[in-house]
């Protein structure tokens, strides 16, 4: 593979100035025409894999990130992350695996009403977002996850998340209610409407 | 499904109370709801969630709510409501069963342990998430990102529709909701005032009482004011333009206008 | 030279993350003991001595710095389109309508105190432009449209707006109870006044 050095050089420049990953499309626009910017990147990615910094793909963008094996060292550099509660992090990960999902789904499937700040806290952190609105009765708002969540949790795609194959295979990632708690969550009568919601669902009303 | 791990995970949780054994010490406040504690439970078997006695599970939920309420009147109404489901799940279960529409009991034990099965992969997966790479922790971004320097041109959007339509609303706005509007006749603006100064100002040569420049026709003592402050303003604009000349002999005498000779 | 390549990668590491220039002994203080950080410092130097950043010293201190050659690509033009808030698109169909007019009149006209921002906004999108001062005590500054506004809106000649009573014919006026408020409205008196302001703006003393 014969790749220019000089745009090379350019996008490594854009990468490490840039202060969120990029996709190929921005770095593409931004290199001269005719740049094979897949190649631009293989090449970076390869010339960076055993160094201490890495070119990493994260949500389908890329960007440079110390090396993983590292981390023990930069403990001065590391930003404090707020520690979430036990629901907040249920909460997160049911919207990421059942995406989109609403709001009673959420509390079915953890059997239990979801405070208001729970969703804040996720809001917040920029991680989950509103999707669209289910078209069954009611219109419930769908909610799914962020952009900001996949490179927090440097992941490249959402079937990235550990044992999203798994998961799926098994059915667990079914909305479907179950039935029982109906009345625990007192959403009565509701719950019964969105059954298959899921199908229902219309991608049209999603607001991207 | 890996139960072990959380369970340790979950142990280390400050807010995850010690599960209730045999003994039964019981606290309600470290549970997340009647699922989290026939999750528990059914951890407490020690066997694979599928192959989990929900019968078992029910008993032992039941036994727990009794413990509980046998120490404390309030209990959440969830964990009373799932007390009754379970009371009639297990009724299902165990007496033959009916003719009678709705789900077997069998139906109705597959679906708690479908959603038991279910809560447990969401809490192991995000479990598996935080112990993931995460950015900001394990991998670090750069510290100091130069950045990309946004030069911005603005382009704005109207359409001349809109402005006549801006135009049309504000007029209409202020049509129908103007009241002060009365006030105003009453007050000389200085441009009425310096209008009038500069067409008199030639007809009369000599040195002028000020006062006499005001119009005639102002009855009312505001208006009157309201001229005089306003002559007086558009006098001295006058006399700073260069056209005028303003005299005064004494405190709180008249004050007296001419024209200036080589004013234009 | 032999240096240690781990102590490369975790010097490129912490470089990298730093949220500053670091010098030497910070370095060293992070790095294992005996690692000989001049001979690090020099080989990461080199290695990116031709590449799309350098790592450069800056008082005393070292950094990852985007090589100069590249700098231009770190600047970008960017084009944005932003709809007029509904205060500047009144101010400003009220500068076509009765320039040249103060801004004590503009604010007079809507009644309601003028933003700074508004008025800016319209500078910024090249609408509007100062046409000279009223012979008023205080001389206020007098605003008038420009050439690119006539272009922007397709129009050969600013008399070339529709007048108050095509408006209306145009359905663009809601005719309530006209009667009633025609002597509350005030249009007529104030009009009036403007008008003469008009004939007395000085033509002179435009500053075209």
């Amino acid at each position: 593979m014969t790749v220019d050095p000089e745009h090379v050089r350019m996008a490594e420049a854009l990468l490490f100035a840039a202060s969120e990953p990029l996709d190929a499309a921005t770095l593409a626009a931004r290199l001269p025409d005719g740049a094979d910017i897949d190649a631009v990147l293989e090449t970076l990615e390869e010339q960076y894999r055993h160094k201490g910094v890495n070119l990493t793909r994260l949500a389908g963008k890329w960007t440079f990130l110390t090396a993983p094996d590292l981390a023990w060292m930069l403990e001065e550099e590391r930003e404090t992350t707020r520690r979430l509660s036990r629901a907040a992090l249920e909460t997160l990960a049911i919207i990421a695996y059942h995406q989109p999902v609403t709001r009673a789904e959420i509390e079915e499937t953890r059997g239990v009403g979801l405070s208001r700040g729970t969703m804040d806290v996720l809001f917040d952190a920029g991680w989950i977002r509103p999707r669209g609105r289910r078209r069954t009765p009611g219109r419930p708002v769908t909610y799914g996850i962020t952009e900001e969540f996949l490179i927090h949790f440097g992941l490249d795609d959402i079937k990235d998340l550990p044992g999203f194959d798994e998961l799926k295979a098994a059915g667990l990632l079914d909305t479907e209610p179950s039935g029982i708690f109906r009345d625990l969550s007192g959403n009565d009568g509701e719950d019964e409407d969105e059954e298959d919601g899921e199908d229902r669902f219309d991608p049209e009303e999603e607001e991207a | 499904m890996d139960t072990g791990s959380f369970d340790k995970a979950g142990r280390e949780n400050p807010d995850v109370i010690p599960l209730p054994t045999s003994s039964l010490v019981v606290d309600l406040d470290g549970y997340e709801g009647p699922l989290d504690v026939l999750l528990v439970l059914a951890r407490d078997q020690k066997v694979d969630l599928l192959k989990i006695s929900i019968l078992d599970l029910a008993e032992q939920y039941l036994s727990f709510v009794e413990e509980v309420q046998k120490l404390r009147l309030e209990i959440a109404a969830d964990y009373l409501v799932m007390a009754a489901w379970l009371a009639y799940l297990k009724s299902r279960l165990l007496l033959p069963a009916q003719e009678d529409d709705g789900p077997t009991g069998e139906e109705l034990a597959d679906r708690l342990a479908f959603q038991l099965r279910k809560l447990e992969a969401m809490r192991a997966a995000s479990e598996k998430l935080l112990n993931g790479t995460v950015v900001g922790r394990d991998q670090l971004q750069r510290g100091r990102p130069e950045g990309v320097r946004i030069i911005r041109h603005s382009k704005y959007e109207c359409s001349l529709r809109d402005l006549l339509q801006a135009y049309a609303d504000q007029k209409t706005r202020k049509g129908n909701t103007n009241p002060l509007r009365l006030m105003r006749e009453a007050v000389y603006s200085v441009e009425a005032a310096l209008d009038r100064l500069e067409k008199m100002l030639g007809q009369l040569p000599e040195w002028t009482d000020l006062m006499s420049y005001l119009p005639e026709n102002l009855t009312d003592p505001f208006s009157q004011r309201s001229a005089q402050a306003s002559t007086l303003l558009a006098s001295l604009q006058m006399a700073k333009e260069g056209q005028l000349e303003l005299r005064q002999s004494a405190t709180f005498a008249p004050i007296e206008v001419k024209k200036r000779k080589d004013g234009k």
